[in-house]
């Protein structure tokens, strides 16, 4: 794979529609997401945020629109060839492989990358050996650099809220993605954890592009170049950070009618 | 034309039997998402304590019968609830196959106990507690017990659907197998709701388990097994944890099972029962009438 | 250190455990190595990838028939007749499985009795006079080669022993690699497993074939134990023994499944005296083990990466 | 650690457990279902071997050395079966009278032929005598005997035009079904259906509402009795006019009760004779023994034919005037001739098959006992 220019398009979605019975949790969204860029999404709540990651991720499946990840269709995939594509998420309720380490859990994330088949693992024979040093260095580089390598043997259901999170995203970072997804990564986070998190994020953002939905928006707004708003499951604005803070609808869907006033572009 | 509705009826009989046991299945898979392994073993104990019972109460003439129906209920309904607290409430918090291999335990347990009390031999069940005769409509005959067996199938169901729908128990157990954890914060007494559950199903399949025995004059101490997975299979069929399921999965599997040795062939009886569930499972996975349970992301 | 102790020491008082054992013994010795086999293999569908498979007696019984058959009716020799023996399941096993393996959790196990009922039917109702019907087919004695008499006690021991140990390393292996990592996610969560690319319908269908080979081969070693294969050795009753087998001895720990087996095929042959009451007792153990231990005697521990790397014990 | 020591401790059990034990008495094993769903008939023949063993010994034992009698379970499974063939061979057993299921006395013959001991039973499977163990014999007649026995009854005797034949998945009522339609076809007799029924199910309706609508002249079933009185009782219901005709397994009191006493009578059953109607003298003095012994009548005739099947074995031997096992069965296939058996005259044919037949057709008369319409004492090949 050549070096792709800057700032190609990575991911396009084109009218996405997904609605439950007659409910449209997402109705006719479009937009593009470029390499190497941190794209926000934030709205109030109930505004179709997850049930967006869900159809890009393949969780479910919309009933109109196109997903091109790539340059491919992957609007019908299931989840797990999407992830082989490379894209990988954390999820809102962080859904860690409960008995097992930390370590393995992290580990998971090996798994496509890894070219060990069914005679290597029965017979720890052939590439069984290298393979398995490579998957488990990745793991400890990884845990490091997240600042988690102490808790490699606790159970992943032991660990606080806020290490669980952080167990999760280095899961997901493992296979090295194209594309990370992440699902409100800063919830149940302190303040000191959500600053921690950040420059994560930054250094991730070198070689991942990250689309992700955040609630804390001076975290949203300090790390995303672009943002996206969604009320309603429709994109009710798109912008720079700057932008969206002095954006009308924006304010009213947030704040509600009469406060515009207050919290105007004057305020 | 004679031949098909006598074949109807043999279908409709044997199909609301299986109702009667398919529906203490379904109400406890609904409250507690456990096969009760045991329930097929609790209806064929409900036949025996009636071969104990019925001579006792022959004394009372004419009462008899009611005395005795009563009699096995109520043990039955006790044995259940025990059951329960032995075997199931201890495992309240524990994983899911724990759960089914001691309901596996808890049937062996009281299929042995009928072996050694009432001895592994198959025994005789009373003639005298369900009227008995026939009634000839030009060739076809329909025994006096089948219509009293499928008038007691409607009629359970209907107290049932209304136990269920409009009394503040009822509502308990609805919001008790929807979701086990906010009807518990809600309020609702778990332990006593799980009882009347398990109270409910077991009498239910007591009255099945002597009709069964009234139907077939004969009950042996290991036939709770294979009547306790078709009646599962009926339940499963009219989508496990709705009560009117119960009832139309046990006619359907009666009438398929009765259709297929009739027409088809009677060696491949079971095999045509079986893949008809495999084959509804693959396309409608929860049933014909179970609510459809979206994951929850 | 004394795990690798007790393990010597166990292998050694198997190997020379035929000198000493009478022939019935030495035939309960070899029925606790097939039953084990048939009880790891269940091991791996339920204990590993988390399938609720009650009707695993069936590809025990396709491996005990098809050898049967072969041998039996079309006179092959013992090398060929085992290899189709072992592999030919595999095949069947999938095409069984593959349509029903998205059905979740108890769906998937009335189904599962449901198949086991056909199979025992199939059996029952002697296709093509193969099957030999209800009385099943007996006099299995592949012919001797260059001197290996197949049918005698103590070579069908040595072979059942060797078999097992080469199968508990291979599980051993396949618990420290990828795939048996795998098997453990889909097990725990497998949303989260195909968020990660973990296929689990596929990696649901290695599992059976793999336990399907592993049964298929216990099938060949109790048809030359026994020399007779019937219907009714491979019922749901005998799939509801290896569940609660491995149930109890505990989901994918190998001690705890051989426990589980000793329990339930070899304790009753010392319990002959009061027959009629030993049901009676494993029912009551049955939910006893439960109560008490609901993960199972020796649940497993799971830590399956190298100790050294972190420096953890498990 | 401690889990391990748990696996320790069940490899020692299975250490001290193992023990040989050797005794100069001559001992005869009975393999036979003591538990499980044929419970009754495998205590009715361990019953009668103990007490024919007793009654030898009161005599002087066999040939100046006294008997003793072990018992297995084998549930009349294959698996038991074989673990019992074996613990018997081991514990010296040198005849033994085993099993009532066809499926465990098979499983169990190659054991027995290899270490000469000498086994009979009451199995009846025409496949038992196919695989030429020589040590094996018995003094039951196989499913053929009584196959052609019924055919010709059925064709010749009663005439039927239509024949339905039913029967359940039992080795037992398989064989003895196919037996009875390949004699059937034999003599040109014409069978309507050939209908298969699950012993464990109860509700027969269905097939017997098929059958109805051929309208059949006999509704003939090979299998046990519980499911005999059932078919019988749920034929009445559904008033299908035919004669009901049982095979030798609806012999059993219960019939007529599971069938109900106004449907039991003028139902039919092909077989050997009930304990009760053997006139023999030792027959009588046998049954009486056993009730005074037991406190209970003899369970069916097979308790009678094993107990014929021990004697025989015991008279060899004493006409040889050898405990050897070769030796005896040598006499048995072909040497002796006639010998006074309970259930009458015994010759076994060289392939271990009783000659002969005492097959009969009896019907349950209006005061509900077994009355004889036709027997074929002529038949004795």
């Amino acid at each position: 794979m050549n070096n792709p220019p800057v700032n190609n398009i990575i991911l396009s979605v084109r009218n996405l529609t997904k609605s439950f019975y007659a409910l449209k949790a997402v109705d006719n969204v479009s937009f593009d997401l470029s390499e190497g860029e941190i794209l926000g999404i934030i709205g109030p709540n109930g505004s179709g945020k997850t049930t967006l990651f869900n159809c890009i991720s393949g969780v479910i499946k919309a009933e109109t629109g196109q997903i091109i990840f790539e340059g491919n269709d992957i609007s019908g995939k299931s989840m797990d060839i999407i992830a082989k594509m490379g894209i990988r998420r954390t999820f809102q309720t962080i859904r860690l492989f409960r008995d097992m380490s930390v370590a393995e859990n992290i580990y998971s994330g090996f798994y496509t990358k890894s070219n060990q088949n069914l005679f290597h693992a029965l017979t720890h024979s052939g590439l069984y050996g290298t393979d398995e040093k490579l998957a488990w260095e990745s793991v400890k580089k990884l845990a490091q650099f997240f600042l988690i390598d102490g808790y490699l043997t606790y159970k992943a259901d032991d660990l606080a809220y806020g290490l669980q999170r952080k167990v999760e995203i280095a899961r997901a970072m493992l296979s090295e993605p194209k594309l990370l997804i992440l699902d409100e990564p800063a919830a149940g986070m302190n303040d000191s954890e959500k600053t921690e998190l950040s420059e994560m994020i930054r250094v991730i953002a070198k070689n991942t592009t990250v689309l992700m939905i955040e609630h804390d928006l001076d975290m949203v707004m300090d790390l995303c170049k672009r943002i996206i708003v969604l009320n309603h499951g429709m994109i009710l604005a798109e912008g720079l950070p700057e932008e969206i803070q002095n954006n009308k609808e924006v304010i009213t869907a947030y704040m509600g009618p009469d406060d515009y006033r207050i919290y105007g572009p004057g305020a | 034309m004679d031949i098909f509705s006598q074949q109807l009826i043999n279908g409709l009989t044997y199909g609301s039997l299986l109702g009667f046991i398919a529906l203490g299945y379904t109400m406890v898979y609904g409250i507690l998402n456990l096969i009760n392994f045991a329930h097929g073993d609790m209806v064929t104990l409900a036949a025996f304590l009636a071969i104990t019972i019925a001579p006792l109460a022959v004394a009372a003439g004419t009462l008899a019968m009611i005395i005795t129906l009563a009699a096995v209920v109520v043990s039955v309904c006790i044995i259940a609830i025990l059951l329960e607290k032995i075997a199931y409430k201890p495992l309240r918090a524990a994983p899911r196959l724990s759960l089914i291999v001691s309901a596996l335990g808890a049937g062996m347990v009281i299929k042995n106990a009928i072996m050694l009390i009432w001895g592994a031999n198959p025994r005789i069940f009373p003639r005298n507690l369900f009227p008995a005769g026939l009634a000839k409509f030009s060739d076809i005959s329909v025994s006096y017990l089948s219509v009293i067996i499928l008038l007691l199938n409607i009629l359970v169901m209907l107290t049932l659907y209304i136990f269920i729908n409009k009394t503040r128990v009822g509502i308990a157990i609805k919001a008790l197998s929807t979701d086990y954890s906010v009807a518990e914060l809600m309020g609702v007494n778990v332990n006593n709701t799980v009882m009347i559950v398990f109270l409910i199903g077991g009498g239910v399949g007591a009255l099945g388990g002597m009709l069964i025995g009234a139907s077939y004059t004969t009950v042996t101490f290991s036939m709770g097994f294979d009547y306790g997975i078709k009646a599962f299979i009926a339940a499963i069929l009219g989508g496990i944890g709705s009560i009117p399921g119960a009832m139309f999965g046990g006619l359907l599997l009666g009438l398929t099972y009765t259709f297929c040795s009739g027409y088809v062939s009677s060696a491949w009886a079971n095999t045509v029962t079986y893949l008809l569930l495999i084959i509804l499972l693959i396309f409608r996975p929860n049933g014909l009438f179970g609510r459809s349970l979206v994951q929850k992301v | 250190m004394k795990r690798k102790l007790l393990i010597a020491v166990l292998l050694v008082f198997c190997t020379i455990y035929p000198i000493f054992a009478n022939s019935a013994w030495l035939t309960i010795g070899a029925t606790f190595f097939i039953f084990s086999l048939v009880a790891l293999s269940q091991d791996i569908v339920l204990g590993r990838a988390g399938v609720y498979d009650m009707g695993h007696a069936i590809y025990f019984g396709m491996g005990g028939y098809i050898f049967a058959i072969l041998v039996t009716k079309l006179g092959m020799n013992f090398f060929a007749a085992a290899f189709a023996a072992v592999f030919l399941p595999a095949l069947l096993a999938l095409a069984v499985v593959t349509p029903v393996i998205h059905l979740r959790g108890d769906y998937f196990l009335v189904v599962s009795i449901g198949l086991n009922f056909i199979f025992t039917q199939i059996l029952n109702n002697n296709p093509f006079r193969l099957t030999g019907g209800p009385n099943g087919i007996f006099g299995i004695f592949p012919a001797p080669f260059m001197g290996i008499n197949f049918s005698s006690s103590v070579f069908i021991y040595y072979f059942a022993f060797i078999v097992i140990t080469l199968t508990i390393a291979i599980m051993n292996n396949f618990d420290n690699s990828r795939y048996g990592r795998a098997f453990y996610f889909i097990y725990q969560d497998d949303l989260a497993a195909a968020s990660m690319g973990i296929n689990a319908s596929y990696l649901k269908q290695i599992g059976f074939m793999m336990s399907a080979v592993l049964a298929g081969f216990a099938g060949v070693l109790y048809a030359l134990e026994y020399s007779a294969v019937s219907p009714e050795t491979f019922s749901v009753d005998q799939s509801i023994t290896f569940f609660a087998i491995v149930i109890v001895g505990g989901q994918g720990s190998l001690p705890g499944v051989l426990l589980g087996t000793f329990a339930m095929f070899v304790l009753p042959e010392l319990f002959r005296g009061f027959a009629d009451v030993r049901y009676l007792i494993f029912g009551i153990a049955m939910v006893a083990m439960m109560v008490m231990r609901p993960r199972g005697l020796m649940p497993t521990k799971y830590g399956f990466y190298p100790k050294k790397l972190f420096g953890g014990d498990t | 650690m401690k889990k391990y020591f748990l696996v320790l401790i069940m490899i020692l059990i299975l250490f001290c457990a193992c023990n040989r034990k050797t005794s100069n008495e001559f001992v005869v094993g009975v393999q036979a279902p003591i538990t499980g769903e044929y419970a009754s008939e495998g205590q009715g023949m361990s019953n009668a071997v103990k007490l024919i063993v007793q009654q030898q010994n009161d005599e002087g034992g066999l040939n100046g050395v006294m008997i003793k009698v072990i018992t297995c379970d084998d549930e009349g499974s294959p698996q038991k079966a074989s673990i019992c063939a074996k613990k018997l061979v081991n514990d010296g057993a040198k005849v033994v009278i085993g099993s009532y299921t066809s499926t465990a006395t098979a499983a169990s013959q190659e054991i027995y032929a290899n270490a000469s001991v000498i086994q009979t039973s009451d199995a009846t499977a025409a496949v038992l005598t196919q695989g030429n163990y020589k040590t094996y014999f018995r003094a039951s007649f196989n499913d053929d005997i009584e196959g052609e026995f019924t055919a010709n009854y059925f064709v010749n005797v009663k005439k039927y035009g239509n024949i339905a034949i039913i029967s359940d998945y039992s080795s037992f009522s398989s064989g003895l079904a196919g037996a009875v339609v390949k004699n059937i076809g034999l003599l040109g007799g014409n069978i309507v259906c050939n209908e298969k029924i699950d012993a464990n199910a109860q509700d027969f309706k269905a097939v017997l509402t098929k059958i109805k609508a051929l309208n059949p002249d006999v509704i003939y079933f090979s299998g046990y009795y519980t499911q005999s009185g059932l078919l019988r009782a749920q034929q009445v219901q559904l008033d299908i006019q035919a004669d009901y005709v049982g095979g030798n397994a609806t012999d059993n009191p219960q019939f007529i009760e599971i069938a109900g006493e106004q449907n039991a009578i003028d139902s039919y059953l092909v077989g050997l004779p009930v304990p009760e109607q053997l006139d023999y003298p030792e027959a009588l003095k046998f049954n009486s023994d056993y009730l005074r012994e037991y406190k209970a009548p003899v369970p069916s005739i097979w308790t009678v034919i094993n107990a014929d099947g021990l004697r025989v074995v015991f008279e060899a031997m004493k006409q040889v005037n050898t405990n050897d096992t070769i030796a005896a069965i040598e006499h048995i296939k072909g040497g002796m001739k006639d010998f006074r058996g309970l259930t009458g005259p015994i010759t076994i044919q060289r392939n271990g098959e009783r000659a002969g037949s005492i097959y009969r057709v009896n019907v349950i008369n209006s005061d509900l006992d077994y009355e004889t319409v036709y027997y074929d004492p002529v038949s004795g090949k």
